[in-house]
C-alpha cells in the first residue's frame, strides 16, 4: 500500500543532511511551508544551499534558518521582500552566499532538473551582468545563454489537501513554485492543510500527481 | 508647466492598453494603471505568481491571504481568471504570449535599454525578480518612469549607467512630462505637457529627442 | 470585451494558408479536433506541414487531409496507428514526406516553441539513428543531443468545455497534446463541446488558461 | 523444457514490480502485466499519453472513449489516478520519476542495448513513439521477449542489429525461457526453465552467458 503520510514535522524532514541544497517553496510567505523549514531547523542541520524565490520574511521559515546561520548560500530572484531582515543582517556581516537569478530562469532551471533537461537556451540575462561568463549563442539572430539544471537533495512544499498517495491541490496564488519545487528534488516533502481519502481530488484537478511526492504531514 | 502626477501617469499609460490585451504590471507605480482602464475596456492582467484575470484590490473584510499579486499586496480574481504556477507564468512571460508589459525603471537610453533592477548600491543586497524575463518576453515593452531623478538627473539616457535589466526591448516611454517612443530613428516625442517645448524637454533628457509632427499636448483628468 | 466564439468551423479555421505549419492534437483519435481538420481540407489549403503524434486514423480530420494530398509533410512519433491506411497510401506512393520524432522529444519541442526556449539538451536519441547529425554534448558523463523548438502558424485543438475568454478544460486522455500545442502557435482554434458561461469553470481546475487561444467554436 | 506463455512471462515480470512502484508498460506484451500484479501491492501505472493509475480494462457498458491507454486500448482510472498533459507525461518519463519502464524488444544486445523501434522494413514506415524516451528515462528499464525469433534467431546478441532504442539502458530481461541481468560482468541467468541448462540456454543466445551460483528454475503458474 502507498502510504506517504508521516505523524510528525521531524519525521517529514528526517533525513536532509548538512550541506544538502533545499528548494524552499513560497513567494514571500504565501505557500511557504513554515512549519517544515520551522522543523528542518530543529533538526540542527548546517550549510545548507536554500533555492528559493525570495529570503525568508520576518523570522520564520527560511528567515529563522538563516537568522541561525544554517543557510551557507541562498539561490533566489529577489531577497529584499516583505520584512526581510534575517537576510539583510546576515548578508550585511558577510555570513551569507547570494546568488540572484531571474525569476523565470529559475524556475526553468528547476524544471529542467525534474524533466530531464541537460541545459536550455534562453534569452533572458543575454547582454547583461547576470549573463556574464555564461555560454551565448545566436539563434534566429537573437542573442541566448545556456542555463543549466537545478535540483534539490529536498524540496520543502506547502499544499492545501492531499491524499495518502501525495497527489496535491492548492489555493489561489499559494500554488506559485510548489507543483515546481515538488518535481526537481530527490526527497520531496509537503506540509498540507487536510488529508482526504484516496479517490476524493478530481483526478482532473490534481496540480501535483503524487508521483513527485514522498512524504505528507499536516500542518 | 505641470507635470503629471504619479497616478496621472498611470492613468495616461492605462489609456492605451487595449480591449482584450494580457498585461502584467510591474510592482510599483505600473500596478496602479488597473485603477484606470477605460470603460468597456477587458483587460487581463497576468500576474508572474500565477495568475490571470487579477482583480482590484480586495473590499475590506474579503481579504484572502492566499491572494496576492507581484508586489505581495493582497488581490482579487475576476470571472475568468485562472490560477497556475510559477513556471506556466513563466512561459507565458518568455513565449511572447503577453501583449504588453508595463515595468518601472531606473533608466531607459536611446536604443530602448532598459535599467530596472539594480543601482549597485552597495548597502542593498540585489534582486531582479521576474524583471528580466518580462523585458526579453512581452511582445511589447512599455515603461512608466518620472522624467528625472529627484536631483533633476535625466533617466533617459544615451546609453544606460546602470546594469542593464535587457538590451533594445523599450518600446514606449511614459513620464511625467511627456508620452515618448524608441524608434530606429531616435527616441520620438509623441506628447508633451503644455507650457513645455522641445528644447525644454531635452533640456531634462541626455537622450536626442525628435519631435513627431502630429506631437499632442499631454493631459490627463484629476485622478 | 474578449469574445473568442466563432459560429462556424469555417470561420475557425479561416486564414491558415498554403504552406503552414498546423499541429494537429490527439493521440490517435482521441482528443483529435476532426471537424475542425475537415473544415480545414474543405478550405482548399495545400502543401501543409502537419505536426501530429500520429499521421492519422480512418478517413476523416487528419487521415482526410492526408488522403486529399493537402499534407507534404508530417512530423510525428508514431504514424502507424489504429487504421493508417491514408497515411500509408500516401507514404508508398511518395506522396509524402516523414519525419519521424520521438514522442517526449516532439511534445517537449512543442514546449519549447511555446516557452520561448532556443533548444535544450536531452538524452532521447543520443547514440541512435534518430540522433545523426544532431549536436551532441556531454553533460556529467551521459551524451545528450540539442533539440530545437517547434512552433505552429497555427494549432488545431479539441476540448471538453470552454468560456468566451478560451479557457479550456479537458477529459480524461482526450487532454494529451491539447494543452501543449494550445500553447506553440500564433492561431491556436478549438473546437468544443460545450460553451459556459464566464466565471463557471473553477479557476483552479483550468488546463488551459484563455491566453494560449484565438478562437474556440462548439462541434 | 517447456517455455512460458505469453502470459506466464508477463506473469513473471509482474512479480518483480514492488509496492508503490511507477510503472510504464509498454505496448503489446508488456500490457499483459497489469493482469499479475501481486494480491497486497499497489503498484502506479503510469501511460504517456496523460495518466497515472490507470487500471484493468473497463467492463462491458463502462468504456470511455476519452479514456485509453498507449496502445490506444480503451482502460480505467483507479481512485488515486490523475489526468495531465502529454509534456508532463514525459517530464516524468525523461525527468527519472518511472522506477520501471516494462518494454518490449526486438534484441538486446549484451551491454544491454535496446532494439525495439525498427526493423528497417522497406514496406512499413518507422515509428518510434516513445520507447526512446522510456528507455533513458525511467529508473529502471526491463525487456520482455520472447528468446528466439519464430525461426530460432537469438534476440539476445552481442550487439544488436537493428537501430538502437538507446544504449546501455537494460537492466533486466524476462524471456520464455529464462530471466537475465545485464551487469558489469556480462549477461547473468538467474532463471532458467526446467529441462534446460547453460549450455541449451547459450545455443539459442549470441550473447555470452554467466551462469548466477544461485540461479533458480524459471517457474510460472498457469495463467
Amino acid at each position: 500500500m502507498i502510504d506517504k503520510r508521516v505523524r510528525t514535522l521531524a519525521e517529514a524532514v528526517a533525513g536532509i543532511k548538512d550541506g544538502a541544497t533545499v528548494l524552499c517553496s513560497g513567494f514571500g510567505a504565501v505557500g511557504e511551508p513554515v512549519e517544515l523549514l520551522n522543523a528542518l531547523r530543529d533538526t540542527g542541520v548546517r550549510d545548507l544551499v536554500c533555492v528559493a524565490n525570495n529570503a525568508g520574511t520576518g523570522d520564520e521559515g527560511l528567515a529563522g534558518l538563516i537568522r541561525d546561520g544554517r543557510v551557507r548560500k541562498i539561490v533566489c530572484s529577489f531577497p529584499r521582500t516583505t520584512d526581510p531582515h534575517c537576510f539583510e543582517a546576515a548578508y550585511k556581516a558577510g555570513k551569507i552566499e547570494l546568488e540572484i537569478v531571474p525569476q523565470g530562469t529559475l524556475s526553468e532551471r528547476m524544471r529542467a532538473g525534474a524533466a530531464g533537461i541537460g541545459g536550455f537556451f534562453v534569452k533572458t540575462s543575454a547582454g547583461t551582468k547576470l549573463g556574464r561568463g555564461k555560454e551565448t549563442r545566436e539563434i534566429d539572430g537573437e542573442l541566448y545563454v545556456l542555463e543549466k539544471p537545478i535540483r534539490g537533495d529536498a524540496a520543502l512544499c506547502r499544499a492545501d489537501r492531499a491524499d495518502r498517495w501525495g497527489n496535491l491541490t492548492y489555493r489561489k496564488s499559494a500554488r506559485n513554485f510548489n507543483p515546481l519545487m515538488a518535481m526537481a528534488a530527490d526527497l520531496t516533502v509537503v506540509q498540507v492543510r487536510e488529508i482526504v481519502d484516496l479517490g476524493s481530488l478530481d483526478p482532473e484537478c490534481v496540480a501535483t500527481p503524487g508521483i513527485f511526492v514522498d512524504r505528507i504531514v499536516v500542518a | 508647466m505641470k507635470p503629471l502626477t504619479r497616478r496621472q501617469m498611470a492613468w495616461r499609460a492605462a489609456q492605451d492598453l487595449e480591449d482584450g490585451a494580457y498585461v502584467n504590471l510591474g510592482i510599483g507605480l505600473p500596478t496602479l494603471c488597473s485603477d484606470f482602464v477605460p470603460e468597456g475596456r477587458e483587460i487581463v492582467f497576468h500576474s508572474e505568481n500565477g495568475i490571470l484575470g487579477m482583480g482590484p484590490a480586495p473590499k475590506p473584510g474579503e481579504e484572502d491571504p492566499d491572494l496576492i499579486n507581484a508586489g505581495k499586496q493582497l488581490t482579487t480574481l475576476v470571472p475568468g481568471g485562472t490560477y497556475f504556477h510559477h513556471n506556466d507564468a513563466f512561459l507565458m512571460i518568455r513565449g511572447g504570449h503577453l501583449d504588453v508589459a508595463l515595468l518601472g525603471a531606473f533608466e531607459v537610453s536611446q536604443g530602448g535599454d532598459l535599467a530596472n533592477w539594480t543601482t549597485e548600491d552597495p548597502n542593498f543586497p540585489p534582486g531582479v525578480g521576474g524583471a528580466m524575463d518580462l523585458a526579453v518576453g512581452a511582445r511589447e515593452v512599455r515603461v512608466l518612469v518620472e522624467h528625472t531623478t529627484k536631483d533633476g538627473k535625466p533617466r533617459i539616457r544615451k546609453s544606460c549607467v546602470y546594469p542593464l535589466t535587457a538590451p533594445h526591448c523599450v518600446k514606449r516611454i511614459y513620464t511625467n512630462l511627456a508620452v515618448l517612443d524608441v524608434t530606429r530613428e531616435g527616441i520620438v516625442v509623441r506628447e508633451m505637457v503644455a507650457g513645455l517645448d522641445l528644447a525644454g524637454l531635452q533640456a531634462l533628457t541626455e537622450a536626442t529627442l525628435i519631435l513627431a509632427n502630429d506631437w499632442k499636448k499631454l493631459e490627463a483628468p484629476a485622478v
